[in-house]
């Protein structure tokens, strides 16, 4: 759902993309910024080279971008397989390009597959939108990759895989890399502070009253769990955004919601009953076995009650998120028409009360 | 009244889906259209049923919030018999009936987002909210594919 | 409820101008969608009144019934008591609502298509369909441009 | 009104616009059925030449080509400026090809200025769609021409010439001209033939009762006129489909209605007061002006009370026109949202009570 979300409002843009079928600006664009930009890291680079541009299908939140860029500067001939992203004029979720690259940056040395991040034009001063340059990896998307074509051991090994980089990526040793003053540390339990960011994200952007959305967080602030420790937490784990290559995934993509928290915010999003489809196989990878498998590679406890709260944040945040959409759709910023997330009520309310 | 309000909005995406649609190159703006139109038929579908869900549920709210009336506050527990003291809208008043809603459903926010419940109070608001998420007309349509989720 | 119906189909109208309808390069599409989008408009604005205009409408035909009884046929005569008796449509129902508007200017059809009027009649029934053209919600709305009819 | 009206509702003729946005299709498809057309009137033609072909702007109900056609045949090299119409697959109004060749061919010794027709393909055999192909005459159409930027006494002539061709149209010895085998005579008056005809139309097209109609309907029959004189009448006289050229009428367009009547038809088409933005010059050229005209032209009588009734079957006639729309919308036949035709019953009423 929340891929859905992820999805330009900006007239602006879709105008340059209609004029794009006739033209080629939007190709030209890219192929300029990106050597301003290559040239405002290299100033000897020369002799450019630009191949296979070519915008990806899908994306609507920002643009992809997939080329070969070859030069030459003082320490010889260079090439390179790249992937540029460009944000669309104004998307649902503002991301944060900059907090992207630091993370990038700071995961090359970590065990967690991420591509290479090289450029950043963080105010969209040479690609016109702040852009990211990062190495092109091999593999493909595919949301709904544990519930594919793929025979059942495969699909098995990749769930197994899935929860195995997020131990990774909750492992990674953020004092270490810089990534507290980057991302900022939470002061107090990360569950209150993200509480209290997604509650003010609600309060901005709700257009009438939603008692079961205050039903609901007026049950979260009074159980809101302590964390068994901070860790970078990636914000949006989901089978969606990791490449697979073959029958394994070769990098973890979309850093801009990561950031330091509880570690059971990334395992409450993927066993959140609303999500099933995307996270669990039927009869062989639900709940338990993912939990199991997360205690098992961490250690940690990962108390039941918490998780449950965790749960029942993620699909909170999942409204409040739909209510963005409809907020921004009602003051014409945003091209599809949401609805209130009244389908998200009932198993909120079923969480709590097995929890109760 | 011919053709009918449904008739109007079914015969536009029809004729959006077989007019217009073929001539729209730009894959975004042929997803937007997408969009809109499954929003459009959903949307049909729902108009006859909003005003009777708006007068239920106003009816069912009220009920709700007497029962919740021993637990809010005194102000709260004033403002709700104001409220209730009030005439019903017309019910061919959409609007004023959608205006109504909006006024008992802040109440019952304030009522369920503060106060110590009682477990039949409680038992109470989740029957009413979870019958009243069921029945909801108006539901999110998606259009995107798979294959354009994926990023 | 939001979006509101009106916010989403007059949302639906500006997207449609602003982001599908620059990406249609075909004429005659375009004006097939300048005129979807125009009557959108219309029946956005037109819509809060449906079903108040049905309700008043029903009941100032009922009343017209009544008075052109005299000059009906006995069969007709008996068909309008018939309907008159039956008990008016939920005012939450706008299907129904439509339903007995139909029925009663069915009955009127042929009270005003055949019979003897008296003068008296033929003033109340002139004043009662003035006044409803003037009334009715739903009006169409003409997009083609002068240059465009000219053939 | 009824020009609106007069537009495609065929997907298929859609579709086919559609492509030709990309290819040339449609463009291909009329310059090879044309010159089949003309090899079946004229099987010596060949080296055939072809420029300007182009599609008028307007015109929904069917498709207008402009194009100059040249050729060799046994009488040696030809060149025509031609039009062609071009049927779209299935119009509100059917119009019927082969009645509006016939009258044009009619026409042709008549002091009436009208294309010249060359050929028919009546049933679509060559151009896909039923089609008609004349003479290009010079000038324009503007259906708004009287209250146009013209200054008034150019306008006024203009009036004045559109009454002259009207009564032209209704001086044609139609008798002589075989056109009462193709056209039919009335056999009756045929205010009742007329009425008849839209009657038929009513019932098969309305959704649900319309007591205006009712009401208005038992007034007609009541009062049906006798026709003073049975002549040819346009069916659908109005400044929209004449060509004007400088401040003169060059032709009269759209014979396609065109039938033999009561000459009060045509008048009581122009005077009807829905229609006063077309015909009219207020203050000017009213109804009194162009009554008076009218008898001053042809020694009609042109009785007040029949011409009113004629004026309501107008209004009547646009009304069933509209509901025609309606029911073809709801069918799916028709890319247009028509209504109810509520704003044209008032001008019955007045008219009506005017005369009781």
């Amino acid at each position: 759902m929340d891929s859905d979300l992820k999805i330009s409002a900006a007239p602006a843009t879709n105008q340059a993309d209609a004029r794009a079928v006739g033209a080629a600006s939007p190709t030209e664009q890219v192929v300029a910024g990106l050597e301003a930009l290559i040239i405002d890291a290299i100033p000897t680079a020369h002799d450019f080279g630009f191949v296979g541009v070519e915008r990806f299908a899908g994306g609507l939140s920002r643009e992809n971008w997939s080329l070969d860029a070859t030069w030459v500067d003082a320490t010889g001939a260079q090439s390179r397989r790249l992937m540029l992203m460009r944000d669309a004029a104004g998307t649902l979720l503002p991301t944060d390009r900059k907090r992207e690259f630091a993370v990038l940056k700071a995961l090359e040395a970590a065990s967690v597959p991420a591509p290479k991040a090289h450029w950043l034009d963080h105010d969209g001063r040479r690609l016109g939108t702040p852009s990211l340059v990062m190495d092109r990896m091999p593999g493909t998307c595919d949301y709904l990759v544990l519930n594919g074509d793929r025979a059942l051991e495969t699909r098995l090994n990749l769930a197994r895989e899935f929860i195995d980089l997020m131990a990774r990526i909750h492992a990674v040793d953020w004092r270490e890399r810089g990534l507290g003053a980057v991302l900022g540390v939470p002061t107090g339990a990360p569950s209150l502070v993200e509480l209290a960011h997604w509650e003010a994200e609600y309060r901005r952007v709700r257009l009438e009253p939603h008692p079961e959305l205050d039903y609901v967080l007026a049950w979260m602030r009074l159980g809101a769990p302590e964390a068994e420790a901070i860790v970078l937490v990636h914000g949006d784990f989901k089978p969606g955004n990791a490449l697979i290559d073959g029958d394994h995934i070769s990098a973890k993509l979309d850093w801009e919601t990561a950031h330091l928290g509880d570690p059971l915010e990334d395992l409450g999003w993927v066993t959140n009953p609303v999500r099933k489809r995307e996270h669990q196989i039927p009869g062989a990878w639900e709940r338990e076995q993912i939990v199991a498998a997360y205690r098992a590679l961490t250690g940690r406890q990962v108390d039941e009650a918490a998780l449950r709260w965790w749960n029942v944040f993620s699909i909170w945040k999942l409204a409040v998120i739909q209510l963005t959409a409809v907020s921004e759709f009602v003051a014409g910023r945003y091209n599809r028409v949401f609805q209130t997330p009244s389908w998200l009520y009932r198993p909120m309310f079923q969480l709590m009360e097995h929890g109760a | 009244m011919r053709p009918t309000v449904e008739e109007q909005l079914l015969g536009t995406c029809t004729i959006l889906e077989k007019v217009v649609s073929p001539c729209v190159a730009d894959p975004y703006a042929r997803t937007i259209l997408e969009g809109l139109v499954a929003n459009l038929r959903m949307l049909t579908g729902a108009l006859p049923a909003v005003a009777g869900f708006l007068l239920d549920d106003n009816q069912a709210t009220a009920g709700l919030l007497v029962q919740l009336q021993a637990a809010a506050s005194p102000e709260l527990a004033a403002s709700i018999a104001l409220a209730l003291a009030r005439p019903e809208p017309d019910a061919a008043d959409r609007a004023a009936l959608d205006q109504r809603n909006h006024e008992l459903r802040e109440l019952l926010s304030q009522a369920l987002g503060g106060g110590a419940l009682t477990p039949a109070m409680r038992a109470a608001a989740l029957a009413h909210m979870t019958a009243r998420a069921a029945r909801a007309p108006m539901r999110y349509v998606s259009t995107t594919s798979p294959s354009a989720k994926a990023t």
